[in-house]
Parts: C-alpha cells; structure tokens; sequence
C-alpha cells in the first residue's frame, strides 16, 4: 500500500459531493481489504468445501497440530491488536514519544513509538512461531501432500486411521499449508511494512494528530490479518 | 484539518527525465499509453496464433504457410501437431482474454479516461498505478515465455480445468503449467492494485460538480468494472495459487485420488470467469456509449436505467457463473436455478440496446470512424447476447455446450462487442493521447471490411457448431457427422485470414498517424467531457487549478447551448453557479 | 484524554484495553471447548463458530472502527461477505446432490 | 452439407429441437426489430445541414416497455426449458426399467462396460469393449459416466447428450434411441493433446440383433 503522505499539492480536489467520507489511502485500503477478503474466500471457502466433501473423516486437529502453541501465537496476535490500536490512539492524542512519566501513576505512558515496537514485536514473534511450528510439523512428517512415508505420523495414523485421519491426510496438509501458509505470509508483509513506517515515518517523529494516515491505514491491515486469523484458528485448529 | 486552498499543481511539474518520464512515469495518461502499446502486441500475437488455429481447422493435414520456421516439436514438415494445436487454442484464449482485452479496456481507458473525465489530475495513488502496469507487463512476460520452455506452452486450454492442468503426465507440458499459475497470479495482483485505484480515485477525487449522476457512461462502467475485478481477480488467484501448489508442492486440491475435487477448480474459476466476462463487456458498454451519444447529438436515452442496468448486470454477474457448467454433472436443480438468473441478465442487456436505439432515433447522425465503429458494435453485440439465450435455456445447451456454437458465441461478444467498441475509442481519443487525428479514410475502409470479414468468420461458427463440431479439436473430418461441413470450416479459414490482414490497415494507420496523422483541434469531435477542455495532447497533471463541473455529460443539442449542438460539461453559461466543494476528508480519521 | 482542538475523532474512544481481555477470554474458552468435552460435536461446532464470529466482530467493529464509520465505507468491507457465502453454500449444495 | 442441428436420433431431439427453433424465432425477431431499427435510423437521421437533434432524455414509458417485454419472455422461457431440463439431466428421470451400460473415460478412448446375459452391471459376467456402444434402439438406455484420469465429455450429437464424466465421481445420463443405425461418439472437453481423436461409436440395433450381438460377445467372439 501507499502509505507515505501526499503532498499539499498531491492532495485530491475536493469533490462535489463527498465521496466516502474519508481520505483516498483509507478507503484504499478498505478496497484493498475487501478484495483480501474475496482472496481468503477462495481458499478458506475451498477448504470448507473440501473438507465437507470428505464427510466426517477428517483428522481430530489437536492429535497432529500442536493446539496450546497456537492458541499461544493467537494471543500474540490479539496483543498486537491491540498494541496496534493504541499506537493509532497515542498519536491521535499526538503523543509521539516511546515511554513518559505520568504523575501520580506507577506505569509509564506509551506514545506512539511505544507501542508500534510492541506491534512489531508481537507480529515478528507470531511468524517465528509459526516457523518454527512448521518446522515441527514436517519433522514429525506433516507435509503439504500428506503424511511422509516412515515418519512419526504416518505410524501413528497407521494404529490409530481414525483419529489421525489416514485417509485424508493429502488433504489436511494441503489445506492446512496453503491456508496457514498465505496467512503468515499476510503478517509477514504487514510486519515488514510496519519496520519500514518506523524507520522512515515514526522515529523521525513525521506522524502528527493532524496526519497520521498511515499508522491508521496499516492499522487496518494489521486488524484485518489478526481477524483472518480469528477465523482461522477457530475452523482449522479447533473444529 | 479541514479544506485546503486548491494549490496550484503546477508546483511539482520539474522537468523530468525521460525515464521518469515515459517509463517508470505515474502519470495515468502515459501509463494508459504504455498499456495500449502493450496490449496491441498481444493482440497481435493473440491474432497470430488464431490464424494458425483456423489454419489447421480449414485445411488439416497441410503444412502451414512458413511452418518451416517452427521446431520440429510443433510442427512435422511444416504440419501442425496435435500438441502444438492445443497450445495454439490454450494461449490464443489466455492471451486476448487476460492480455489484449481486459488490459485494452481496462488497463487504458480505466488509467486515461477516469481522471480526464471526472476532472482529476492523477489517479489516487499514482506509484500503485505505475506498479499495476509493471506487473501487468511481468505476467504477460511470463506467459509469453511458455513458448520457449521445453514442452511449450500450456496445453489445458484458458479455463485450465484440472486435473488436465494439474498433472504434468496427463497435459505433457510440464514448466509452462506451472508458468500460467504464477502469470495469473501476478495479473491479479496487477489487476487489484489498479482496481483499488480506480474505485478511490472514482469515489474520492471527483471534481467538484461532478455528482454520480453527472459522470459519463464510460466512468459509470470503468467503476463498476472496477468493483467486479477487485471482487472477482482474488478468487482466481486463490484459485491459480492452489493449481501451483498442486503442480509444484504434491498438495491434492484437484486431485480426485485423494479426495480433491476437480469440480471445486470449475467453481472457483467460473465464479471469477463471469464477472470478468463483465469487466471485458462493461467498459465497451459505457465507452460505446459516450460515442453513440457524441455521433447522434443526442443526449443518452435514459441516463438512469443506462447506471441501473450496468449495476444490474454487475450484480446478476455473480450469480450465473454455474452457466459454464451445466453438462459438469452439477446438481439439476442448481442448474435450474442458474438457467433463470442467466436468462434474466438478457433483460439489462436489452435495456442498454434498445436505449442506444433510442438515443439514435431522432438523431443528427454523424458517422465519423468512431461512431460506425459504435454501431458495428451494437448490432454485432446484439447478435452475441441473443445467441447467449440458446445456451442459457439448458435443455438447447445440451448439444451446443463445449461446441463452435460457444465459440461463435464468445466472439461475437468480445469480437465483435468489446473489439468493435475498442476500434471505435482508439481513434475517439487518440487526439487527446497524442495530439494528432487517425487517418478517416483508412479508418472508414478498416471499419467496413472489417465488419464483413468478421461476419463471414464467426456467422457460420454458428452453424458449424449446431452440426456439432466440438471446441479445440485439432483434426474435424476423422469425425464422419463432420465431414460435410469442411467446405465451411474452409470459407471460414479463408475470411479469418482476410480478417487479419485488414487488422494491418489498422496498425498501421495508428503508427503512421503518430508521426503523421492531422494535428487535432482541441475538441475535435465537439464532444461535452471534462477531457476536451484540456489541449492536445493532455499535459501533465491534466488541469492547472481544478476545474467545475456544471452539467450532465450528454448535453447535445440542448437548447440552453445556443446555435452550437453541444453544451460541454465544463462550460459555465451566465445562469450556472459555481459548485459548492464538499470539505475535505481530515487527515486523521 | 481527546484533544478538544482535534475535531476527527468525534467518537468516544472505546476502551481497547478491556476488548482485548474480551478476546482473551474468549480465545481461552475456545481452546478449552476444542478439548474432549460431554457436549455434542454439533453443539461444541457451533459454540466455535460463534465464539470465532463475536471475536471477529469485536475486532472489526472497534479495533478496525467500523462502529464509528459510516454507512458507505461499512459497505466496502460488508458487500464481499455475501458473495462469499453464496460462493461456499453453492458448492457445497452442489456436494450434497 | 447441413444448416440445422443433426438428423433426430432420440427422444430428446424433439423437444431440444422445438426449442430451439422456438428461441431460434424469439431472437431472430428480436434482432430484425434492433438491425431493421439500426438501418433506418442510420439512414432517417443522418447528418444534413441546419438540421439538430431532438433533444430528449428518454422515455419511461418507452424503457418499461422494453423492460418488461424481455422479462417475461426470459421467464417463460426459463419455464419451458425448465421442465424438460429436469427430464434430461435429473436422476429421477432416469426411468427405472433403463438398461444400465457403464462407459469408462480415459485418454483418449471409451471403455464400455456391458451387463452380459443377467442384464446388471457389477457382476461377473460383465464385459468390456473399447470405443462401441451398442444399444437397442426405443429402450432407455442409462450410461453411468465415469473417468480415469481428465475430465472428458459424452457426446452423441444426433441423440442430443452431452455429459461430462469426471475424475471421482459417478454421473449417469439417459437417452432412448429413435432409429437404428451407427453414430458417432466425441469427446466434447478438452481432455489433452488426443482429444480429437477419442472417437467412439453407438451402433443402436433392435432387439434380436443386440441379442444375436451379445450373444457373440459373450461367446468370446471379437467386434
């Protein structure tokens, strides 16, 4: 996304009737995400089909998938949510520093530089925590096509076809990678741009309450990708 | 924060250099150019490989005309091979579909019409536009490159259906599969970064008086165009990323031996594929339309249920894709259901046609190349959308699915509605890209053998496919039922080539006018849009202050404009007031 | 805690900090659901989706503040969702013949 | 040569037929009122000097009319096609006395499976021929479509069936042969460089000839 500011000169004419109400990045944005939403229609709205399609054999998801460790990446998601939305709240308040003393309370005050840090650092930790899930999984002989030949989890699936879902593992992995896959790759942009804000836009203390577009347009990204993530999580960790 | 004076938008208008300036430029207008430049080649090339289909269908079994130049894993001793044939009809479809027309359309008249028309100096994010293009340009790179992989080009046809697409071992074309995949996903991507554009610059950068029922027709389509590609292009790129997967990957989306479904690449495909059936029409649509009002004098007839019926079919667009699977084996009772919402698309369709009937009648017809270019379009669209409703009534679908009726059919509507309605805006608004006039008399010859030629190729289709010749069949007369149609099939292989040849007359009356053509005067078409009170060519950041808008855009003939038969939309008569700007959207939230 | 000069955030600001225990506890109450529990694969199903919904929602609404916006920019995000079901439901009606 | 749909070999013809010919009129009609309109507009309002437009935004009642006329003739015709829609292609209208043949779709050839002497597919007394389907002409014939390997496409153009056969699933489709003779099967989706050439043929007989024919084959004899 465009997220550096426009020029005075650069700023769109005023239209007759207002458009969306909002500036051009914003409602670029919203475009931008509600395509993203068709984009995960396609393969979570696959996945639904797919996994329909097999009838009630699929794999129990806690027996291959190690549920407490995502459910633990799912909280550093919703903490960097959040950490998110205060960012965008400090600098509407045009508080743009990392940490102030507040009289009469313990905790210091986050300004913007605060907790855009945290975002990043919660989003950096959701992808290595994903990696090394992945890395996990296909040690233990998860892959996109299947259960590998000889590994822990073809035995396992081989005593136990029910619950490992021997019959539709090259679907499980399939949907699972691609799935999982794309969505990481979401945060991983989001946080690759967010590392990019900081450095050229928030250190530099260029964001003010009169124009702080872009933190409030990557917000929404950043939102969008955890909420992918809600859905996710839910339907294929959990169901 | 709240309005800001307009500034003067000269203020960033440094001379720049010639990279910046014409090729990694921003400004939508060169950026429009660079799509038209690249699309005619694909065109081009589209059009090449057409003729060596209709070669090979006319007279099977001969060596093509310099063959001889092909290797020897396309053609034996200058005969096309089976192979090769069904790379032919899988790039020809793929290449007009995804890189001459949509880029045609949308690539070009989206970029250079929308802020010309709606009184803006550039798109809303100008970077984004210049990357759309690259990656536009990346993809089709990409495709072009199967030809010259080991194995060829793809060889599943442009719907791709898997499994045929997905195994390597089945189709035979091993890397280039696997090319297509990741050119469409980069089109998509490409495709969604100018949408986004679009739709913003449409909603967000208006000029002031430029209300939504004051835009043109063709804005009013590139719009919803927009809506349907932002929607609709992610679908197909879900959809391309898990056939690479399954290529590359092992993943068993298609793969009916692991319970994937073959079906499910249909329905994503098809879910796509109409609504982009959509965004190759709409564009012409609205385009064809601010040129038949401009050649009549006439004021549209009937604005409104003209925006309404855009809308319509936009949104009818997305229920009817199960129309391309009605002999897939699909549950009866959808297939009824899609029967109905197909047919009802007839009933937007037929507003439009007759509404530009209406604007006609009673007209003061000018027939400048455009304008009979807009004609050819409506008469020969009318034909594509009535030979839709034989294949829409399911019962008659059953012996024309998946034959030359289909064919017949597509070209009808791309051909001879999308291509025709391009024939008539290249040369509408070359003026304004380029500053000079195509030549009339070598257009008006274009026009009209083109128009005959194009009838004497895809008319018979029709025939040829109630007979029942099948689509992408390399060799027809092993089949006894269709034999007796080759002298046909032959007539239509001979007005295919003339078809082509006349093309030329057209590639080259648009270079040689580059150079040569009359220099245009600043309104040389007496038209009302916002884009004609700038010079020729437009310069860059179009307006120096942004301008008002203070009327509807299909002022002709009205009586308000005095002895002139058109009232421009930027023209302020004494008893028009200024518009009153809306504020300006804060920065923050 | 608003900037009275600052007239773009005319809302009042939601409190994030006590959706966020929201999301938290509904995020531990769906780990906890997906373990074996005396309730009914259908009844836990819906549960989930429910729960996965409402925190969708939350984030959405006051997170991505679709609460304060309006009407049209809510269609941006809304007009896709529909296209979506009608997508999965079709094809899946298709699956049930 | 032919200009019109292949001769009637089924009785699905006559009713795709008569559609057909029945939308043929529809829209033909349709495109002389639009082409006729275009040509005399074309020639009545061209440009002459001193004359101007007559400046007018439209007609409503105009546009309903032209609204409404094409949707209630879509609806009709949704309608009509409907009925023989569900007669063509739903399972339940498969009737049930059918003589069921399996036919088998791989690159590039048809392999019919036959039910032998006790008439029922999936015993053992089933055989299988290559790219012939014999059949006996006015007795609904049941084909359950499957596929090997791509997606292909059953089609016999003078019975007026076309059906897809995809890979994993199991598709039937119906006709009941009008006249004895020898047809042409095609293959009518894209299904791989061999697509042309995966030609099969429907020999309809009567009844004593598919008798005499069956009994052949079930005594090993060839073709």
């Amino acid at each position: 996304m465009q997220t550096t500011t426009m020029t005075d000169a650069m700023r769109p004419p005023v239209p007759a009737e207002p458009g969306a109400g909002v500036y051009s990045n914003k409602l670029g944005m919203w475009v931008f995400l509600a395509s993203d939403v068709m984009f995960f229609t396609a393969l979570i709205g696959s996945y639904i089909v797919l996994r329909f399609g097999m009838g009630s054999s699929w794999a129990r998801p806690a027996a291959v998938l190690n549920v407490p460790l995502t459910g633990l990446n799912t909280f550093l998601l919703i903490c960097s949510s959040v950490s998110m939305v205060k960012a965008y709240a400090a600098i509407a308040d045009g508080k743009k520093y990392f940490l102030r003393k507040v009289p009469g309370k313990t905790l210091q005050d986050g300004g913007l530089k605060f907790w855009l840090l945290i975002t990043i650092i919660c989003g950096a930790g959701f992808v290595g925590v994903q990696v090394f899930e992945y890395i996990k999984l296909v040690g233990h002989g998860f892959t996109p096509s299947g259960y590998r030949e000889g590994s822990l989890l073809a035995e396992h699936a081989l005593a136990d076809p029910v619950k490992y879902g021997a019959g539709v593992a090259g679907m499980y992995g399939s949907t699972f990678f691609t799935m999982t896959g794309f969505h990481g790759f979401h945060v991983t942009c989001g946080v690759i741009s967010m590392l990019y804000l900081y450095f050229t836009k928030v250190l530099p203390e260029k964001y003010s309450p009169q124009d702080y577009r872009g933190i409030e347009v990557i917000g929404l990204y950043w939102h969008f990708v955890d909420l992918v993530w809600i859905i996710l999580f839910t339907i294929v960790y959990l169901i | 924060m709240t309005a800001v004076a307009h500034t003067s938008t000269k203020a960033h208008h440094a001379p720049m250099s010639f990279w910046r300036k014409y090729i990694f430029s921003t400004d939508h207008k060169i950026i429009g150019i660079q799509f038209l430049f690249v699309s005619l080649f694909f065109l081009l090339v589209g059009g090449l490989l057409a003729m060596q289909i209709r070669w090979q269908l006319g007279f099977p079994g001969k060596p093509l005309p310099g063959g001889g130049i092909l290797p020897e894993s396309m053609v034996s001793g200058g005969v096309i091979l089976p192979e090769y044939y069904i790379q032919l009809v899988t790039m020809h479809g793929t290449f007009m579909v995804f890189f001459a027309i949509m880029p045609l359309l949308v690539g070009v008249y989206a970029n250079f019409l929308i802020p010309l028309k709606i009184g803006t100096h550039d798109m809303a994010f100008p970077r984004i536009n210049m990357w759309s293009f690259w990656l536009a340009l990346l993809a089709g790179l990409i495709m072009l490159a199967g030809f010259f992989v080991p194995d060829g080009a793809p060889r599943a046809g442009w719907t791709m259906y898997a499994p045929l697409s997905a195994r390597p071992d089945l189709s035979g074309a091993t890397i280039s599969q696997k090319l297509w995949s990741i050119s469409i996903v980069v089109l998509g991507l490409s495709s969604v970064m100018g949408s986004v554009n679009y739709i913003t610059t449409i909603i967000n950068h208006r000029a002031p008086g430029m209300t939504w029922f004051r835009m043109p027709l063709s804005v009013w389509a590139l719009f919803i165009t927009a809506i349907l590609a932002v929607l609709a292009l992610p679908v197909l790129q879900g959809a391309a990323i898990m056939l690479l997967f399954d290529q590359t990957l092992g993943t068993h989306f298609f793969d009916p031996g692991a319970g994937g479904q073959p079906l499910l690449w249909q329905h994503l495909f098809w879910f796509f594929g109409h609504p982009e059936v959509y965004i190759l029409i709409l564009p012409a649509m609205g385009m064809a339309s601010d040129i038949i009002a401009n050649g009549s004098r006439k004021p549209i007839f009937g604005y409104h249920s003209m925006v309404f019926a855009i809308i319509g079919i936009a949104f009818l667009g997305w229920l009817v894709w199960g129309h391309h699977m009605f002999m897939s084996g699909m549950n009866p009772t959808l297939g009824s259901t899609f029967m109905v919402s197909t047919l009802l698309i007839a009933v937007p369709s037929a507003i439009k046609v007759f509404n530009w009937l209406g604007t006609m009648w009673r007209g003061n017809l000018r027939f400048h190349v455009p304008m009979l270019n807009a004609i050819g379009f409506v008469s020969m669209f009318t034909i594509g959308g009535l030979s839709g409703i034989f294949m829409a009534a399911t019962p008659v679908d059953i012996p024309l699915h998946d034959t030359q009726f289909i064919v017949a059919h597509l070209h009808y509507v791309l051909f001879g509605g999308s291509l025709f309605a391009l024939f008539a805006a290249i040369p509408y608004w070359y003026p304004k890209m380029f500053g000079r006039m195509m030549s009339e008399r070598i257009g008006k010859v274009h026009f009209y053998l083109t128009f005959v030629f194009y009838n004497m190729t895809f008319f018979p289709m029709h025939i040829i496919g109630m007979g029942g010749q099948m689509r992408r069949i390399y060799d027809p007369t092993i089949y006894d039922f269709l034999k007796p149609q080759q002298p046909l099939n032959r007539f239509i292989s001979y007005s295919a080539f003339a078809l082509f040849a006349v093309q030329f007359l057209f590639l080259f009356n648009f270079l040689w006018s580059l150079k040569r053509g009359k220099k245009a005067p600043q309104n040389p078409w007496e038209d009302n849009g916002m884009e004609w009170s700038l010079p020729n060519p437009a310069p860059h950041g179009n307006w120096d202050k942004t301008p008002n808008v203070y009327r509807g855009p299909y002022e002709f003939s009205a009586p308000e404009a005095g002895d002139k038969d058109y009232l421009p939309q930027y023209v302020k008569l004494p008893t028009d007031r200024d518009p009153v700007p809306a504020p300006l959207p804060a920065g923050g939230h | 805690m608003t900037n009275p000069s600052q007239p773009t955030t005319a809302h009042v600001r939601p409190n994030y900090m006590l959706i966020w225990l929201y999301l938290f506890v509904m995020t531990i109450a769906e780990v906890l659901l997906a373990f074996e529990l005396p309730v009914s694969q259908n009844l836990k199903l819906i549960l989930l989706l429910i729960l996965a919904i409402w925190k969708a929602m939350l984030v959405a609404l006051f997170f991505m503040h679709l609460k304060f916006e309006r009407w049209r920019l809510r269609l941006i995000f809304i007009v896709p969702l529909p296209l979506a079901v009608i997508l999965v439901t079709t094809v899946i009606m298709e699956k049930v013949f | 040569m032919r200009w019109w749909l292949p001769d009637a070999g089924s009785t699905f013809a006559g009713p795709i037929d008569a559609l057909f010919l029945a939308i043929l009129i529809i829209t033909g009609i349709a495109l002389v009122v639009v082409e006729v309109g275009l040509v005399t507009f074309v020639i009545k309002y061209r440009a002459r000097p001193g004359r101007k437009a007559f400046y007018t935004h439209g007609s409503t009642r105009a546009e309903v009319i032209w609204t409404a006329i094409p949707a209630v003739t879509m609806v009709a015709l949704g309608l009509i096609s409907n009925h023989y829609w569900v007669l063509m292609k739903d399972k339940k209208s498969i009737p049930p006395n059918a003589y069921h043949v399996g036919v088998h779709a791989k690159q590039f050839e048809w392999q019919v499976t036959y039910p032998g002497a006790d008439g029922k597919l999936g015993t053992g007394d089933d055989f299988t021929v290559r790219n012939q389907l014999h059949v006996t002409v006015n007795e609904p014939i049941a084909v359950e479509l499957s596929a090997e390997d791509v997606i292909h496409s059953f089609f016999v153009p003078e019975f007026r069936v076309k059906q897809d056969a995809v890979p994993g699933m199991h598709i039937t489709a119906w006709f009941q042969a009008t006249k004895t003779g020898e047809f042409e099967i095609g293959c009518a989706e894209l299904c791989g460089m061999g697509h042309y050439k995966m030609r099969g043929r429907v020999f309809v007989h009567t009844p004593d000839e598919y008798k005499a024919w069956m009994a052949q084959q079930a005594a090993g004899g060839t073709e």
